[in-house]
């Protein structure tokens, strides 16, 4: 196949950002939903041709683009996440005077970054994938310019995303320094072999590890996480907690777990991730136990799922990491959809007193609001249990067992916190009116798939992970 | 193909559940009407299952099995002479839960009975369910309708209560979970296949160390669930918050999951750990029985006394069974049955003065007895059943708990049969205070007796008190081969360990009967010649 | 022949120093310049692996990351430009809307 | 004859069943009478029965009807079994014969009360459950009856239920018995496991060839006897009987007095040969009902309430039955038992009528002179007395003598002692009694003057009846030195009650001992008479005298408060005390104090999130360095 | 003579950091990145990369310092922003500085004497390096086309003036 096809799944997305941005002078402001229409149908069409590769295995580039079955499931995901995303912003834009053509371009642009990372094996498109993601996510934090707290946010998310990024940069060059090479498998090669330098190659892992840890926020690379969730507009929070995340835990996915495989060092690692993977659960859910703010919820809830689908690298159980991911955007972006739903003009309701009655004022957004944080808990039947179902039981499988056991007490504590929601929208009366803008059919819709996704995955998963053992199955990564 | 019958009986009220989704909230009445409508429906068909049981064989019998996720989880679903009985139980309370709370619930009536539903369903599949992953579903699933019910519809401290119960059961469930994987590993690493079929789980003979822990893990869950002294305090505010019917089924049933959880999962799995605990579990279960009676003896709140003394019910039931005999056992189960109809009814007769009184501090009341003379009939026979008088259901429980402990243990017999005298004792005293002498407070005179609705959801219960009370057989006999077989299943795999004790073999980390060596094991003999 | 290890020492100080710039400055803008010192340093080091290497690739990384930096640069200013047309401060500490 | 005795207790229990369904709806008239018809039925058919059973030969004893397998799990079986047999007959012959009676008299006794149909449905109900017991023909058919007398016992007693008294009464005897009932089922429980049965056939034959030894039969007998001390208010259980006085007097008549308490001596007698088998169990029957048929007496002294003064009597009469089975002669104890039965629901009755008659009262010192007013009562009250005094030639002379006499020849002489010394007095408060109530001058309050009448024929019918049998009953067990054969009851009983070890007695020393205790019977009424009626200062002058002895007997030698505060008390204090600082403070904290150190966690780790980038890169950094050493080193 | 220029650029560029760390003025911190990146492309050719030190000093010293001094010019703060001067964050840093410096030695140590030698005069040569960004890099490099795109669109969308609505 032409080289040119292969490249199709991220050069639509491009194509469509740069088109958004055209059209965008074109259209009057009251009409820029139909950009956003634009933008799904190109989502459409990456989806389709990400489809269309599936099964066949090819690589391009010298691996710089490889299309493996499991760089084509994220990037579906990954495109499914922004479809959701999309959708949950249309009215959101327009009621918070955000209504930029450029917030779609920014996504797709982002968007394609992560592409750009989950089909490279290269640490160097990597890095150029993430910071394509990065810069855009910057400007997406940012959006909401006459809100001084999403500028924070975007002022946060970049001064201290950057300083990652030069962590990142710095442990590429030890690994280069170390194996001469920037290509995964090719570090992984020479650091089992043993033919690199151990010390540098290690220390140069442990520095991805910080640069990566950041963006998929773990502790205690985490802590610009509940600050820029908070600032950021909505949508865009949804979009952060699940797709740079995604992204990071396939890079790392395709980091180590070849490299906890049988390497001679990889001990030393292992013990690290563990620790992370430990105190990321346990520090997550405990500091979420004391927000009042909801969109603060979320984003510790999401450091401390950081944590559990750490426990999934250690455990080499890819399937279940993916898997995981694709439960978590489902209902991650579920619950920030509830959120977004729960605003008017110019106001959100996040605080918890603001959710006061809400189940039984707007029970349909109550209930799906409901059912995701169940997700988000762990109950069954949800896609959220399974998850930690497969998780959990891989790695005690790997012998991780004490760590299973911290994830199991950690996601308890997690219970209270997402059951506290609950417990403000159903079991306290409501102290005061809050009317909501229910005039936003596409965020329903997005509502409904996201439910559909969640109890799909959680009742009937067998078609995904059918497609996730094919995804799985090309191994090794390329 | 036959019918899935079981399934149905599962499935029905959740189907009930969906459906009312999509009717008007302000059709109250008609949603109550279908609502026992469906319960009731529910009932005569799980009435088949026990038309049509086969008491003679210790196999789970209206199996359905079915692919489901894969790799060891799939859809199995069974029931044996042990879990007949309890998802008859919780198929027979719905429809009385339902009329309890005609009118005591009176706003968000549709989201009570969806509720009430899911936890039906949740409660019936934690009883069928024979893959651990199918049963881990239910068992957690099911507390999420518990959480909404205690949550809305109930006291000053609902919210605090529910709380305690979610978190203080999900602390014992997910502890299990991890045993779950650890056996469901292991079980791969021993044959290569994936498999959560808990009879495969119960051919596996793992090392006596890793039982420990795994028993441990489970018991912790059950223990929890029951409660057992002194994982109990989550039992008292949950009960007291609750609105009747959440009490009535918390009690009825869902304590029974603990229990059968034991019986069902950590028997037969972990005979030998097992055996290493019973003194511990033996002495807990006396302390709970004690305790839970002293406890119920001066609490100032009706329900919070019925749920001490469901503390030291339970714990009677627990040390039955941990007398591993059938007599024991069968009385554990009897009792279970029979706890649940008590203790069950004796909160709706709390939820009946509440619902005229908004009160169930015991000073509350006095002399009810003289405004409501059909209800204190009712409330007499409810009482006494579960005080454990003969002729009363809870007399051959009890007899045979009892007896049981006794033939395991003595000591242990002679400290539980404080229970008779316990329970008469704060039993009888609360009726004294709140059915008997004078009336003193004016409230209690503006009382009007049960209504029609009222009697017609006692009588099932009073009837079935007697029933079971005075001819047992038609209970017990069904599962005499399924406990007989729990026994001699627990047994055999002690037997098998201390033989490897005395050979001296290296402690085998696990070992699951490959095909050919089943022809050779007593176990896999008698499966195969009862198929 | 000046030995790599100079560069690799060089490099690292700069780069922690950039770390620590980064850490106790306390304007936006300066935060911001500590981050490219971290970047150049890295560069550096890159550079000086690459010779130890004799390989053309690790320019071409350091290319790359030049290129970043400067994409970087753009938006990064524009942050903090916003930042100042709203706030009127390029002071990290106030920049404290959200914490807990 | 025999075929259909099994009706016998089915047909209250239709009858109970009727009343509690339809009880509200039907006529006053047609309650009554279906309540006594069905308790006649029965008697009839115990009757026709008892006939069958005497043309029965031995070998077909006892005669079985299992109506259907009950309890059947493991080891643990047991039929729902009745069983006929002579012991048993003459208990079904007491309880119909004297039921009925205390059915009829309650027809006019309870006329005016509001609760007439609920009375009538329990007193069904409780003649039901003692035929249940009586006839059951295992120990947990028997336990079945146990439990449900116990049952209608805490409903009767409690059948004025809004007053506080008589509440509090029904639960104390339900709670009490319960104690005993406890250690009854252990005892059931040791026999099953050591015999693997409850039907008495079995367990008799299997004792017979040895199949436990002789200190677990003690272990067992002491066991089923501490349910009978329970059952039958013997010390140290013997509390509630005094207060079970709240109820109705026919209740108290037929449940406190005739059958049910009686239903502890049924058991041992019952069990006879277990008790046999052990020995040293008999001694200590003996001893505890000797002890209690004096230490109840004593309290019987000085109590002014009637039916109290009875409830003593009861409690130490039914000693003299304990001592009979205590020393092996448990048809002398059957014996008492059922002349008791008569004489004992007599003197409630017509205690009962009294009360009827000054509209509830019951306090003796506010009575005397009733002798004119209640024609009927008093001579009816007064054979009472003098039965249960021991005077020749009326029943309670010969059973308590055959018990006495068997007590010395068995060589129990302390036992026989406190028997004799009972026996004054016992005929010393009884007359104390008869004296204070009809004799001397009315003490009556006005308003119960005014209304001063004698009882309707329906009450006092069955006193007349009850009278007759006092006189009569005794008849059918006449002592050896009358004549040789002459104990009908004895024998009858023989094929039950398998005889250890006779001893036979000189012709002298049984005329010695009838002597005796007719001496002291006249010594005890000689006394009461010097007391109430010669020279009615004494008693007040002993009481001031011994203000000590007064106090302590007038207050029943406080065994109630020793109990309240020692078991009771002490039991909701310190359940209590374990409640606020073990369950709230110590359980309950722990799980609410693990919440709270989790949210102080949380609260710390939050401390760390100040908003300010310089401090998130500080924690960066701090990672990074972290990190790195982990690796390095 | 390479020792020499290497340490006075060493020297020169760790000062200057320095001196932006103390300064206060944004402006002179400007300044002082800039001699500090200059240094640095002085290292670069060092190293034999004399492209990559001339896209450093144009690029870094240049085009992104001019864009820095653009900014800080809009801004201009009258008062300069110094560092922080509690001591605990002095002291912190210093601490957290030389254990940072110490454990990243500490890790490069000795790594790179072995194959030092073997080096290569023509390695920096602009045509090869050209050859490879469009043969081997091609990928990366049309991907910093659409970072840049990317960024552009970012910072357009952030300070372009709109019109309120």
């Amino acid at each position: 196949m032409n080289t040119f096809y292969a490249l199709f799944p991220l050069l639509i997305i491009v194509a469509a950002s740069l088109l958004v941005m055209i059209l965008e002078v074109f259209f009057k402001r009251e009409d820029r939903s139909y950009l956003a229409y634009l933008s799904l149908l190109f989502l459409i069409a990456s989806a389709a041709a990400c489809v269309k590769f599936w099964n066949k295995g090819y690589s391009y580039f010298d691996g710089n683009l490889s299309l493996s079955n499991l760089s084509l499931f994220f990037c579906s995901i990954l495109i499914v996440a922004t479809f959701l995303v999309i959708l949950i912003s249309m009215k959101y834009l327009t009621l918070h005077s955000a209504n930029y053509g450029e917030y779609y371009a920014l996504l797709l642009f982002a968007l394609s970054g992560m592409i750009i990372m989950v089909s490279s094996s290269d640490l160097i498109v990597i890095f150029l994938g993430l910071e394509v993601l990065s810069l855009s996510s910057y400007a997406l934090a940012g959006l909401r310019r006459e809100d001084e707290k999403s500028n924070e946010a975007a002022i946060k998310y970049f001064l201290l995303g950057s300083f990652a990024s030069a962590f990142l940069v710095f442990g590429i060059a030890f690994l280069y320094g170390a194996t001469q090479a920037t290509a995964i498998p090719s570090i992984i090669e020479g650091l089992k072999t043993g033919s690199s330098i151990g010390t540098l190659g290690l220390v140069g892992l442990g520095l991805v590890v910080i640069g990566f840890g950041f963006k998929v926020a773990v502790v205690p690379f985490h802590m610009w996480t509940p600050d820029v969730y908070q600032g950021a507009p909505t949508p865009i929070t949804a979009f952060f907690s699940v797709g740079p995340k995604a992204v990071g835990f396939a890079v790392l996915l395709r980091i180590f777990i070849p490299y906890f495989q049988d390497a001679l060092e990889s001990q030393l690692l292992f013990g690290l991730l563990w620790i992370i993977a430990a105190i990321t659960m346990i520090a997550g859910n405990l500091i979420a136990l004391r927000q009042t703010n909801v969109k603060r919820i979320l984003a510790y809830s999401s450091i401390a799922h950081a944590g559990y689908l750490m426990v999934a690298i250690l455990a080499k159980d890819i399937l279940g990491l993916v898997f995981y991911l694709t439960a978590y955007l489902f209902m991650n972006i579920g619950a920030f959809a509830a959120v977004i739903a729960l605003g008017k003009k110019d106001h959100e309701y996040l605080e918890l007193e603001d959710y006061r009655g809400i189940g039984f004022r707007y029970p349909w957004i109550g209930a799906t609001f409901a059912v995701f944080l169940i997700s988000l808990a762990g109950f069954p039947p949800t896609g959220g249990f399974l998850a930690k179902f497969y998780v959990f039981s891989a790695a005690v499988r790997q012998g991780l067992v004490s760590l299973v056991i911290i994830g199991v007490l950690a996601s308890l504590v997690s219970v209270f916190y997402y059951l506290r929601i609950i417990i403000y929208m159903y079991m306290r009366e409501p102290a005061y009116e809050v009317d909501i803008n229910y005039d936003n059919p596409s965020l329903f819709l997005a509502l409904f798939l996201c439910l559909y996704g969640v109890l799909q995955l959680g009742i009937f998963p067998g078609n995904i992970l059918v497609l996730i053992r094919q995804a799985v199955a090309a191994l090794p990564f390329l | 193909m036959e019918i899935p019958i079981l399934s149905i009986v599962t499935f029905l009220p959740l189907a009930g559940a969906l459906l009312f989704i999509f009717i008007n909230r302000d059709k109250e009445n008609l949603l109550r009407y279908l609502a026992l409508f469906i319960s009731i429906i529910t009932f005569i068909v799980s009435l088949y299952l026990y038309f049509n049981f086969n008491a003679q064989t210790p196999d789970p019998q209206f199996v359905e099995k079915g692919p489901w996720i894969g790799y060891g989880i799939n859809y199995h679903v069974g029931i044996d002479g042990i879990s007949l009985y309890l998802v008859l139980l919780t198929t027979f309370l719905m429809p009385i839960v339902i009329l309890s709370s005609w009118t005591y619930i009176q706003n968000r009536v549709k989201e009570y009975l969806i509720f009430m539903f899911l936890l039906q369903t949740g409660i019936i599949g934690v009883f069928v369910a024979l893959n651990l992953f199918l049963f881990y579903v239910f068992w957690e699933a099911m507390l999420i309708p518990m959480y909404f019910l205690i949550g809305i519809w109930g006291g000053k401290r609902k919210i605090y209560a529910t709380v305690k119960f979610v978190l203080f059961t999900m602390l014992g469930s997910l502890l299990m979970l991890v045993a779950i994987f650890y056996m469901y590993n292991l079980f791969y690493k021993a044959t290569g296949t994936y498999s959560l079929n808990i009879f495969d789980y119960y051919r596996m003979i793992l090392n006596p160390n890793v039982q420990v822990w795994l028993f441990l893990a489970f018991g912790l869950a059950f223990a929890i669930k029951v409660p057992m002294f002194p994982f109990h305090t989550w039992l008292p505010d949950a009960h007291v918050e609750a609105p009747t019917a959440g009490s009535v089924v918390l009690a009825a049933v869902l304590l029974k999951m603990g229990t059968y959880g034991f019986l069902r999962f950590a028997f037969p799995m972990f005979p030998d750990a097992l055996q290493k605990f019973l003194p511990v579990l033996g002495v807990l279960c006396i302390i709970g029985i004690i305790y839970g009676g002293l406890m119920a003896l001066i609490q100032k709140d009706v329900k919070s006394l019925v749920a001490y003394s469901s503390v030291s019910h339970m714990g009677l039931i627990m040390l039955a069974i941990f007398a591993l005999n059938l007599e024991g056992i069968e009385g554990g189960i009897y009792q279970m049955l029979n706890h649940g109809l008590s203790t069950g009814a004796l909160f709706l007769c709390v939820g009946i003065l509440y619902e005229r009184s908004h009160t169930r501090l015991i000073k509350d009341f006095g002399g009810v007895s003289k405004q409501m003379p059909i209800f204190s009939a009712f409330f007499l026979v409810c009482m006494l059943s579960s005080v454990g008088l003969p002729g009363l259901n809870g007399f051959v429980g009890e007899i045979l708990c009892l007896f049981g402990v006794f033939k395991a243990n003595k000591v242990l017999a002679i400290l539980g049969v404080t229970t008779v005298i316990l329970a008469a004792a704060y039993l009888l005293w609360m009726f004294q205070r709140v059915m008997q002498g004078p009336i003193t407070n004016d409230k209690v005179r503006s009382f009007k007796d049960l209504n029609l609705r009222e009697i017609a959801y006692l009588t099932p219960i009073v009837i079935l008190m007697f029933w079971m009370g005075i001819y047992p057989q038609t209970f017990l006999r069904k599962m005499d081969v399924s406990v007989s077989n729990l026994v001699n299943q627990v047994n055999r795999k002690e037997a098998i360990f201390t033989e490897a004790k005395k050979e001296n073999k290296p402690p085998v980390n696990m070992h699951v009967l490959t095909e050919n060596e089943k022809d050779k094991d007593p176990i896999a003999k008698e499966d195969k010649e009862s198929q | 022949m000046i030995p790599l290890s100079y560069f690799l020492i060089l490099s690292i100080i700069l780069f922690v120093l950039g770390a620590i710039a980064f850490f106790v400055k306390r304007d936006l803008i300066t935060q911001f310049m500590a981050i490219e010192i971290m970047f150049s340093a890295a560069n550096l080091a890159i550079l000086a692996f690459a010779k130890a290497a004799t390989s053309l690739d690790g320019q071409i990384i350091v290319f790359f990351v030049i290129t970043v930096a400067a994409a970087e640069a753009a938006v990064g200013l524009a942050i903090i430009l916003l930042i100042f047309r709203q706030k009127k401060t390029i002071k990290s500490e106030d920049i404290k809307l959200m914490k807990g | 004859m025999t075929d259909y005795f099994w009706l016998i207790p089915l047909i209250p229990a239709l009858s109970t069943l009727i009343l509690v369904l339809f009880g509200q709806k039907l006529p006053k008239k047609y309650v009554s009478f279906q309540a006594c018809f069905a308790v006649f039925a029965s008697f009839a058919i115990s009757v026709i029965s008892f006939i069958g059973l005497l043309q029965t030969s031995h070998e077909h004893l006892p005669i079985i009807k299992n109506l259907f397998s009950w309890i059947y799990a493991g080891n643990f079986q047991a039929d729902l079994a009745l069983q006929l047999d002579p012991l048993s007959s003459i208990m079904t012959l007491v309880v119909t014969g004297v039921g009925f009676l205390i059915h009829v008299y309650s027809v006019g006794y309870m006329a005016d009360d509001e609760g007439y149909t609920r009375y009538f449905t329990y007193l069904n109900l409780f003649t039901f459950a003692m035929l249940i017991l009586v006839m059951g023909s295992n120990l947990v058919v028997m336990f079945v009856g146990w439990e449900g007398v116990g049952l209608c016992s805490y409903l009767l007693i409690g059948f004025w239920f809004d007053k506080h008294s008589a509440a509090n009464a029904g639960k104390k005897a339900f709670i009490v018995n319960r104690i005993g009932d406890a250690a009854f089922l252990l005892g059931i429980f040791f026999i099953f496991i050591n015999i693997g049965s409850g039907e008495f056939s079995i367990i008799n034959q299997a004792i017979g060839s040895g199949a436990i030894t002789q200190s677990l039969a003690t272990l067992i007998a002491i066991l089923l006897f501490v349910g009978a001390t329970g059952k039958s208010a013997q010390i140290p259980l013997y509390i509630w009987l005094p207060d079970a006085m709240e109820g109705p007097t026919p209740v108290s008549a037929l449940i406190h007095a005739a059958t049910m308490v009686t239903a502890g001596v049924y058991m041992v007698a019952r069990m006879n040969v277990l008790f046999t088998f052990s020995g040293s169990a008999n001694s200590v029957v003996a001893i505890i009902g000797a002890v209690t048929a004096v230490f109840a007496a004593t309290m019987a002294l000085t109590q002014n309430d009637i039916k109290r003064v009875l409830a003593y009597s009861t409690i130490s009469q039914i000693g003299y039955m304990f001592i009979g089975c205590g020393v092996g002669a448990y048809a002398a104890g059957m014996f008492h038992l059922y002349t008791h039965a008569f004489f004992k629901s007599l003197l409630f009755l017509a205690a009962g009528s009294v009360m009827h008659a000054l509209s509830g009262e019951l306090n003796m010192q506010k009575m005397g002179g009733l002798r004119k007013y209640l024609p009927l009562t008093y001579p009816t009250f007064l054979i009472g007395a003098i039965a249960i005094a021991g005077i020749p030639f009326l029943s309670g002379f010969f059973s308590k003598d055959a018990i006495l006499t068997s007590a010395y020849a068995n060589g129990q002489y302390l036992v026989w002692a406190l028997g004799i010394f009972g026996a004054v007095l016992t005929a010393f408060y009884m007359f104390r009694l008869i004296f204070l109530t009809f004799f001397g001058n009315e003490r009556l309050e006005p308003a119960a003057k005014s209304h001063l009448h004698e009882s309707p024929p329906a009450m006092t019918i069955p006193l007349v009846l009850l009278a007759f049998f006092s006189i009569v009953a005794g008849y059918v067990g006449l002592p050896v030195v009358v004549g040789k054969n002459l104990d009908f009851f004895g024998r009858f009983l023989e094929p039950v009650i398998h005889k250890a070890h006779e001893v036979h007695l000189s012709l002298g020393t049984e005329w010695m001992l009838i002597l005796i205790s007719v001496a002291v019977a006249v010594t005890g009424i000689f006394i009461a008479w010097v007391f109430y009626i010669k020279n009615p200062k004494i008693p007040p002058n002993l009481v001031a005298r011994f203000p000590g002895l007064y106090k302590i007997l007038y207050n029943k030698y406080y065994v109630d408060e020793i109990y309240n505060t020692l078991f009771v008390n002490s039991t909701i204090k310190g359940s209590e005390i374990v409640y606020d600082h073990f369950d709230l403070k110590v359980i309950d904290g722990a799980v609410n104090g693990s919440a709270k150190a989790t949210n102080f966690f949380g609260k710390i780790l939050s401390y760390f999130q100040t908003g300010f980038i310089k401090d998130y890169a500080l924690i960066f950094l701090l990672g990074a360095i972290l990190l790195l050493g982990y690796l390095l080193f | 003579m390479a020792h020499f220029l290497f340490f006075l650029l060493a020297i020169i560029c760790i000062a200057s950091v320095l001196g932006m760390i103390i300064s206060k003025d944004q402006a002179y911190n400007a300044l002082f990145l800039i001699v500090a990146f200059v240094c640095m492309g002085g290292l670069f050719a060092l190293l034999e990369a004399p492209f990559i030190a001339a896209v450093q000093i144009i690029i870094y010293a240049g085009a992104i310092m001019i864009l820095f001094i653009f900014v800080i010019m809009m801004i201009n703060l009258r008062k300069g922003v110094g560092p922080e001067k509690k001591r605990w964050t002095v002291y912190f840093a210093v601490v957290i500085a030389f254990v940072l410096i110490a454990e990243l030695v500490l890790t490069v140590k000795g790594t790179l004497e072995p194959i030092s030698s073997a080096a290569v005069e023509k390695l920096g040569n602009p045509t090869d390096l050209g050859r490879l960004l469009f043969t081997k890099y091609l990928y990366p490099f049309e991907i910093t086309s659409i970072l840049i795109i990317a960024a552009l669109v970012g910072a357009i969308v952030l300070v372009k003036k709109r019109d309120k609505e």
